[in-house]
């Protein structure tokens, strides 16, 4: 058995590891591919401060993964096009800034998870897991009708994104920026979870009725968390947009809020490195079975079915031998 | 717009709720009754689906392949529970959701690998096809006739199965706490293998059913899981009235939504955009509508728990 | 020694098209007999991210010449504007988007199958000739199915008796179908690729509207016709390609496709089996590291294709004669038979917004 | 008839019980005993086999270690459980009926022993009060007719004159049917009235076991702290 | 006589045709244990429920330290110095019994935003989560995960909880139940001083503990106050003795 402190440490290094492999040994498809591992952490350790800590099952997560990726989409859209954006009577300029385009991202995403959570916590349980969908649903079906952008199409954007003093297109280089941002939010989950806030929503998930009892409101608790839950995914997602340089209504679809909670399942609820543990293992299963057969899914399934029936607590929860949060 | 035309469609939109309630009919059970989330159903559904066509394709006759359908999901429901599921009623809810997940893929692929990338023929038989002539002069087909009878029927043996029956309360005592149901001397797995068995029975049934006037393919599931889960959550998780009346709910919306919303913003728009618009917004109806009975009843319509 | 990178679909409900452009692909690249063109075959899993990801493994890593394969439009779009940016060939087996026939194009993308909106053109002018007057017409709310409706519309001479968007993945066509019977239609066209259209099929005959159908090739196709059975026999549909189209090229094809595979080879086998000539015909004469000799030697198409004529408008399009076929039985097995010319000739719409 | 020796079990990583000695004779109503948290509640768990645990464990001469849950209890081992655990979403009748097995108790009689049950019938479990809870476990547990009751604090929050009631019932129990009786409660008082036998568990481990007539004021001082 | 810390006047409580509490009006003054006894039924937890803020009364209001709270929330009402426990133990199973203590404490502080910072690092918050489970008996189990506790050792820490928040006032819901003979002597031992520091509405069926620390007691019997008065006044009543204490004391 491991400490969860080593593995907390030897995750992010093994991380780290690959893609500077790779660039030694000239394989740069494996660092893009490092680099998507590292975006959908990021996304996963975004729903995992909501469902982890938090209790709540949001199976729309995708929701604020794509308003991520067309905020980058859209704003990068009219820098190439020279286009003006008009919302109302205001016009923006757009940009190719990363951190412009971050910040736009984290900052639509808090919004609409300020909006979906308010009304979402009405619910719980499954209920809530249902009207997260629901939401999700109703941004993809926007997405996929809305033909100033693309519609189902999608919208190409034919440059990466720039980021001051780096090449982005470097892959590489995108993958730093990447490894960075997803560490930093590591950082943040970590001191969430152990601070008095993490305490206090790590109680409202198990026992509300009890928080209520001691003068605190269990339902902002879950909303605070939901809404900085929604950012980081939000920013995951303008990533993954310039990972791609592509943005489509795919990246709103429930699959992929369903992936998020996958990986998160994979690697271990509540765990720090769970969602990290998960978005590699389930990259690199997607990688390497896809090259074996037509009909890899089924291998993958098989695998998946095993880290459910053998290891509970997934993936780092096999390791450490300690069961996460009931979730 | 005809008043019969309006009438056709409200009993379309009734006819398809009646659909979404077989689908979901067996849902709920595993759902509401056993507390299980079953995100495999669909591809129950579909196994139901694909050995109707199979047996239809080889014998011709279409009870026959009913009977397979209903079978072969059964079985599938019964292996996968006592291999898979059995081993997650302890487990928290999202392990049972990273395996059912793992099950669908292993259907969804292992049933292209028996049966091939092209979608299979399954045929409404000879004795059901073809309109009938209903008062009003409404031509309807004889065969969704057939679909709303078994619907109701399935409902109504639902309905008695766990609210009237010893079997039925002892699964519902399940749900609420399995240990003490088994310390009290009922076999709770074998009741459970029982129950997943009859949902998975109900999906194949409805992917039979349904499969004759859709696409008998891979994949045909996921969709109908989805909009299963809508309506079980629509009418509150463990109430089979309540699935019955948010299938009804679902599928007028879903029908008329699709129908009147273009009309309505023809009235302030040039057809086209209006056309697009107003069915874009058709097809986030059923959404709108459950995340708005949701916000109003947080379990349901039904709903038991608060 | 040539590398070609196909992405296309080979798993889940999609995959049935993905496979026939493979084989066909690859069927032509067998009779060719060449053994230096190395083909790297990936799935997409129809999700453009992955598509895109996999276009950057085939550029990064493989170091592919060429990229094709590509089934969706969607795809297409999130794959090929990058790819073609970085210097690369892309040939499209199947997806041909407004966007890249137009303002889009591009010098080193080429399109074997047809711009999206060709078929759905051949039927509205087809409905004009078998003298339909009054059409309803209906396809998914999509780009795609935006485009189909444009399309028809753009030929079709007659009325719309009405103009329905159905929902992406929709099963249930009874509303659209009441609609249908209510408006006083003398016919129908429609647009529902894959699952869709079977279901829609099915449910169109058990209704007993029975007015003609006029629809794209898509529903009709080899792959899908035995599930739609009896349902689709004498509807018309439109399509560049058909197995009885009569010349030596596809005769050789039908026969060695299904000799190969044991089975029919649809329109999807029949565009993979056109590009991988293509490809072979520009090869024969440059390398793709020549880059202009080699793009001027995939212009000159100058390879027997199964369609017959075969040439490529400005903007890397073809100009080609798409036929309307009619679903017949031919023993226990449908098929289609032309029946006639929808369009002879016929070039896409946007080729003038395309400067290059 | 029901024998346990040396019973050993553990949760996950922790041991809880260390060797736990108990017999309850034919008809015998034997008091389990002991401070909060010695192990007494997870003694009945074993025997119930709702927790895995090793040793001696028959029922009749049967090796209970064999049998999953619901065949302990279709021998005849009929649980009240620590905490009451009412099926919640079900009403009082339908609780009662669930896990019912034929013989001389019945819905009537159950009411008749506890008339609230009888107006409560059509009420969700969830919405009684704790003591309507209380003794509907009860009455689920006899409607189960078990010739070996366990009551695991049974009396816990009732009222006085209810518990009253339910102290007569066991003896009645006794006297009329034979049953034998497997009981916890914190009532030393009312134990030492109905009980034959005392057993005492201190840290999962059996420490004392006698005649209740043999049990002195020292010993109960000693180990149960009274 | 000094004015009430807690009261309640006229309350009103229905579920359907049932009444749970009618016209209850009763207080809790400085100093003093107030225990409330009743049948199984009676409506002692639906009162509680009400004074707490869990549920809304059909009518009547709630007054705590002079102010009507009856449109508050349960955790405003809990921030005006209002404590509860529970008659099932609601506690974070998870997590540790020191974080189930700190909670309280965290509660007491009234601000759980603090996002940085490690809350077991913070020793306000330590000092008054350990000195409240010292006072309970648990100070030596606060790293155990309170699910391993005992049902006992669970009920004592439901009331260390409520210590934590330092509260003006006590409300308990059988406090006793679960605990063993000597449990429930230490925990009756250990009420008994609490009341210096604030008062407790006591709703209990532990009679021993009732008679042994109840300044006052009111009874209630289908939701409607029947008595109320000092042990020995309400010992002798013979309508409580009908209802309730059947030939006990
Ligand atoms: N689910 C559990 N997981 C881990 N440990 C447990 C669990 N349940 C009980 N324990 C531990 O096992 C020991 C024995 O507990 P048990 O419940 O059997 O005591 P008890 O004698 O019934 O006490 P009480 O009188 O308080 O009910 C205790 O130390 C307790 O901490
Ligand atoms: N939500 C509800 N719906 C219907 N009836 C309810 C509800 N909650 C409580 N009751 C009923 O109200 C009455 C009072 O219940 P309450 O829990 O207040 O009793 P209590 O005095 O606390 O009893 P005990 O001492 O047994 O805990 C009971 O008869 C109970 O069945
Ligand atoms: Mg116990
Ligand atoms: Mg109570």
């Amino acid at each position: 058995m491991i400490g969860e402190r080593w593995i907390n440490l030897a995750v992010p290094l093994a991380l780290l590891a690959v893609p500077l492999y790779a660039l030694m040994a000239d394989e740069p498809f494996t660092i893009t591919l490092a680099t998507r591992a590292t975006i959908l952490a990021l996304a996963a350790v975004g729903l995992n401060i909501a469902l982890g800590i938090g209790g709540l099952v949001s199976l729309g997560h995708a929701v604020f993964f794509g308003l991520g990726g067309y905020a980058m989409g859209i704003l990068a859209f009219h820098a190439q096009n020279y286009s003006p954006l008009e919302i109302g009577p205001l016009t923006f300029a757009g940009t190719k800034s990363m951190p412009v385009i971050w910040l736009v991202a984290v900052i639509v995403s808090a919004m609409a998870a300020l909006l979906i959570g308010a009304l979402s916590l009405r619910t719980s349980g499954v209920y809530f897991i249902m009207i997260t969908l629901a939401f999700g649903q109703m941004f993809y079906y926007f997405a996929i009708s809305w033909s100033a952008y693309g519609g189902e199409d999608g919208l190409s954007i034919y440059v990466r994104n720039g980021f001051p003093g780096l090449n982005t297109l470097v892959p590489i280089q995108f993958f730093a920026v990447c490894f960075v941002v997803l560490c930093l939010a590591l950082a943040l989950n970590a001191m969430l979870r152990a601070s008095p806030f993490g305490l206090a929503l790590n109680a409202a998930r198990q026992v509300p009725q009890r928080v209520e009892t001691v003068g605190l409101n269990p339902m902002r608790l879950k909303l605070m968390a939901f809404v900085i839950s929604g950012a980081i995914t939000g920013l995951a997602g303008a990533l993954f947009a310039d990972l791609n340089r592509f943005v489509s209504p795919s990246m709103f679809s429930w699959q992929l809020s369903g992936e998020l909670i996958i990986l998160i399942v994979i690697g271990g609820v509540g765990r720090l490195m769970g969602p990290v543990v998960g978005a590699c293992l389930f990259v690199a299963l997607e990688h390497w079975l896809g090259g074996l057969t037509d009909f890899w899914h089924v291998w993958l399934g098989v695998v998946l079915l095993g880290i459910v029936l053998f290891a509970r607590g997934g993936v780092v929860g096999l390791l450490t031998g300690k069961a996460g949060p009931h979730v | 717009m005809s008043l019969v035309l309006i009438a056709e469609q409200v009993l379309n939109g009734l006819q398809f709720g009646v659909m979404l309630f077989l689908m979901a009919a067996g849902l709920t059970l595993i759902f509401g009754v056993m507390g299980l989330i079953n995100l495999a159903h669909g591809s129950l559904y579909m196994v139901g689906a694909f050995a109707a066509a199979a047996v239809a394709g080889a014998t011709g006759s279409f009870l026959l392949a009913l009977v397979a359908a209903l079978a072969a999901a059964a079985l599938a429901g019964a292996i996968v529970e006592m291999v898979v599921i059995r081993r997650l009623y302890a487990a928290p809810h999202l392990d049972q959701v990273l395996a059912t997940f793992a099950l669908i893929l292993i259907f969804s692929e292992g049933t292209r690998w028996v049966f091939g990338s092209f979608p299979l023929y399954l045929d409404i038989p000879d004795w059901l096809s073809g309109p009938v002539t209903l008062p009003g002069g409404i031509a309807y087909p004889l065969y969704r006739l057939a679909l709303i009878g078994v619907g109701l029927a399935v409902a109504a043996g639902l309905w008695w199965l766990t609210a009237r029956t010893r079997l039925g309360i002892q699964i519902r005592a399940g749900e609420n706490d399995r240990e003490m149901v088994a310390a009290l001397g009922v076999d709770i797995s074998r009741l459970y293998t029982l129950v997943f068995a009859l949902g998975a029975g109900l999906a194949g049934l409805a992917g039979a059913l349904v499969g004759a006037i859709q696409s008998v393919q891979v994949g045909m599931g996921e969709p109908v899981l989805i909009l299963a889960f809508v309506v079980i959550v629509i009418g509150g998780i463990g109430s089979i009235k309540g699935a019955f009346i948010g299938a009804l709910l679902v599928g007028l919306t879903d029908t008329l939504g699709g129908i009147f919303l273009p009309e309505l913003f023809k009235l302030f728009m040039e057809p086209g955009a209006a056309t697009q618009t107003g069915s874009a917004l058709a097809s986030m109806a059923i959404y709108i509508l459950m995340s708005l009975v949701l916000v109003w009843r947080p379990s349901g319509l039904f709903g038991a728990r608060a | 020694e040539v590398k070609v990178g196909m992405i296309t679909t080979l798993s889940g409900g999609g995959a049935g098209l993905g496979i026939d452009v493979r084989d066909g692909f690859m069927l032509a690249v067998k009779q060719s007999g060449r053994d230096d063109i190395d083909v790297v075959i990936e799935d997409d899993q129809q999700k453009p991210d992955i598509a895109v990801q996999l276009a950057d493994k085939m550029i990064q890593s493989e170091k592919v010449d060429v990229l094709t394969g590509i089934i969706w439009s969607n795809l297409a779009m999130a794959v090929v504007p990058a790819a073609v940016a970085q210097g690369k060939f892309y040939l499209s087996p199947n997806a041909g988007p407004s966007a890249l026939a137009g303002a889009g194009c591009h010098p080193n993308y080429f399109n074997v199958a047809w711009q999206n909106d060709n078929l759905h053109e051949a039927a509205g002018a087809y409905a004009n000739t078998a003298g339909h007057k009054n059409t309803f017409i209906l396809a998914p709310n999509y780009p795609a199915g935006q485009d189909a409706l444009t399309g028809f519309k753009r030929f079709f001479k007659g009325d719309l008796a009405g103009e329905i968007y159905t929902q992406l993945g929709q099963t249930d066509y009874a509303a659209e179908i009441a609609q249908i019977r209510a408006s006083g239609a003398d016919s129908v066209f429609f647009f529902l690729p894959g699952g869709m259209g079977i279901s829609f099929l099915k449910q169109y005959a058990d209704s007993g509207v029975g007015l003609p159908v006029v629809g794209p090739a898509f529903s009709f196709d080899q792959g899908i016709l035995q599930a739609v059975g009896d349902a689709a026999l004498g509807v018309v549909n439109t399509s560049q390609w058909s197995k009885d189209i009569d010349n030596p090229t596809n005769k050789a094809f039908v026969e060695t496709f299904q000799a190969e595979y044991g089975r029919l080879p649809s329109l999807y086998a029949s565009q993979g089996f056109d590009t991988a000539n293509l490809l072979i015909s520009a090869l024969d004469k440059a390398a793709p590291s020549d880059a202009d000799a080699f793009r001027a030697a995939l212009e000159a198409a100058d390879f027997s294709s199964t369609r017959g004529a075969f040439r490529f408008g400005p903007n890397h399009h073809p100009i080609q004669t798409i036929y309307a076929r009619e679903v017949i039985k031919e023993g226990d097995v449908f098929t289609n038979k032309i029946i006639g010319v929808a369009l002879e000739d016929h070039a896409d719409a946007y080729a003038a917004e395309c400067k290059m | 008839m029901l024998e346990v020796r040396d019973l050993t079990a553990r949760y996950g990583a922790s041991q809880a019980l260390f060797g736990v000695d108990l017999t309850v004779a034919e008809g015998q109503a034997v008091a389990l005993m002991g401070r909060n948290g010695m192990g007494k509640t997870t003694t009945v768990k074993a025997i119930c086999r709702i927790i895995p645990s090793q040793g001696t464990l028959t029922l009749e001469g049967k090796d209970l270690h064999r049998l999953p849950s619901f065949r302990v209890a279709r021998l005849g081992v009929g649980l009240v459980p620590e905490g009451r655990r009412c099926f919640r979403d079900l009403t009082v009748r339908e609780n009662l009926l669930a896990t019912a097995r034929p013989g001389d108790w019945t819905l009537q009689s159950v009411t008749a022993l506890f008339p609230r049950l009888g107006e409560r019938a059509g009420q969700r479990a969830a919405s009684l009060s704790g003591g309507e809870q209380q003794m509907l476990a009860i009455g689920r547990a006899l409607m189960t007719n078990p010739r070996l009751l366990i009551l695991d604090e049974a009396t816990e929050g009732l009222a006085p004159i209810i518990r009253q009631e339910i102290w007569a019932a066991i003896a009645r129990l006794r006297q009329e049917t034979g049953m034998a009786i497997l009981l916890i409660d914190k009532s030393i008082r009312e134990l030492a009235q109905v009980s034959d036998r005392a057993v005492i568990v201190e840290r999962g481990q059996t420490v004392w076991q006698g005649a209740m007539s043999d049990l002195t004021p020292e010993i109960t001082e000693r180990f149960v702290g009274v | 006589m000094s004015e009430p810390i807690l009261a309640t006047h006229a309350l009103c409580k229905s579920f359907g045709a049932l009444t749970a509490t009618d016209d209850v009006s009763i207080d809790l003054r400085a100093g003093e244990i107030h225990a409330i006894i009743g049948p199984n039924g009676a409506g002692k937890s639906t009162l509680i429920a009400q004074i707490c803020g869990a549920l809304a009364p059909d009518a009547g209001t709630v007054e705590l330290l002079g102010r009507d709270v009856t449109g508050l929330s349960t955790q405003a009402r809990a921030q005006a110095g209002l404590a509860r426990t529970f008659q099932i133990s609601a506690l974070a199973m998870e997590d540790t019994v020191l974080d189930n203590a700190l909670l309280g404490a965290l509660g007491a502080a009234g601000n759980p935003w603090r996002l940085w910072g490690r809350v077991s690092r913070d020793a306000a918050l330590r000092d008054r989560a350990m000195a409240a489970l010292d006072r309970v008996g648990l100070a030596d189990h606060a790293g155990t995960r309170t699910a391993d506790l005992s049902h006992g050792q669970r009920r004592q820490l439901e009331v260390a909880v409520a210590l934590t928040l330092a509260p003006r006032a006590f409300v308990m819901d059988e406090p006793m139940a679960g605990l063993g003979a000597e449990g429930s002597r230490v925990m009756t031992g250990f009420l008994d001083g609490l009341r210096q520091e604030a008062p407790i509405l006591l709703v209990e069926h532990d009679m021993d503990a009732v008679f042994a620390l109840a300044d006052r007691i009111s009874v209630l019997v289908y939701g409607q106050v029947i008595a109320t008065g000092t042990v020995d006044e309400i010992r002798a009543d013979p309508a409580v003795r009908a209802a309730y204490l059947g030939e006990e004391a």
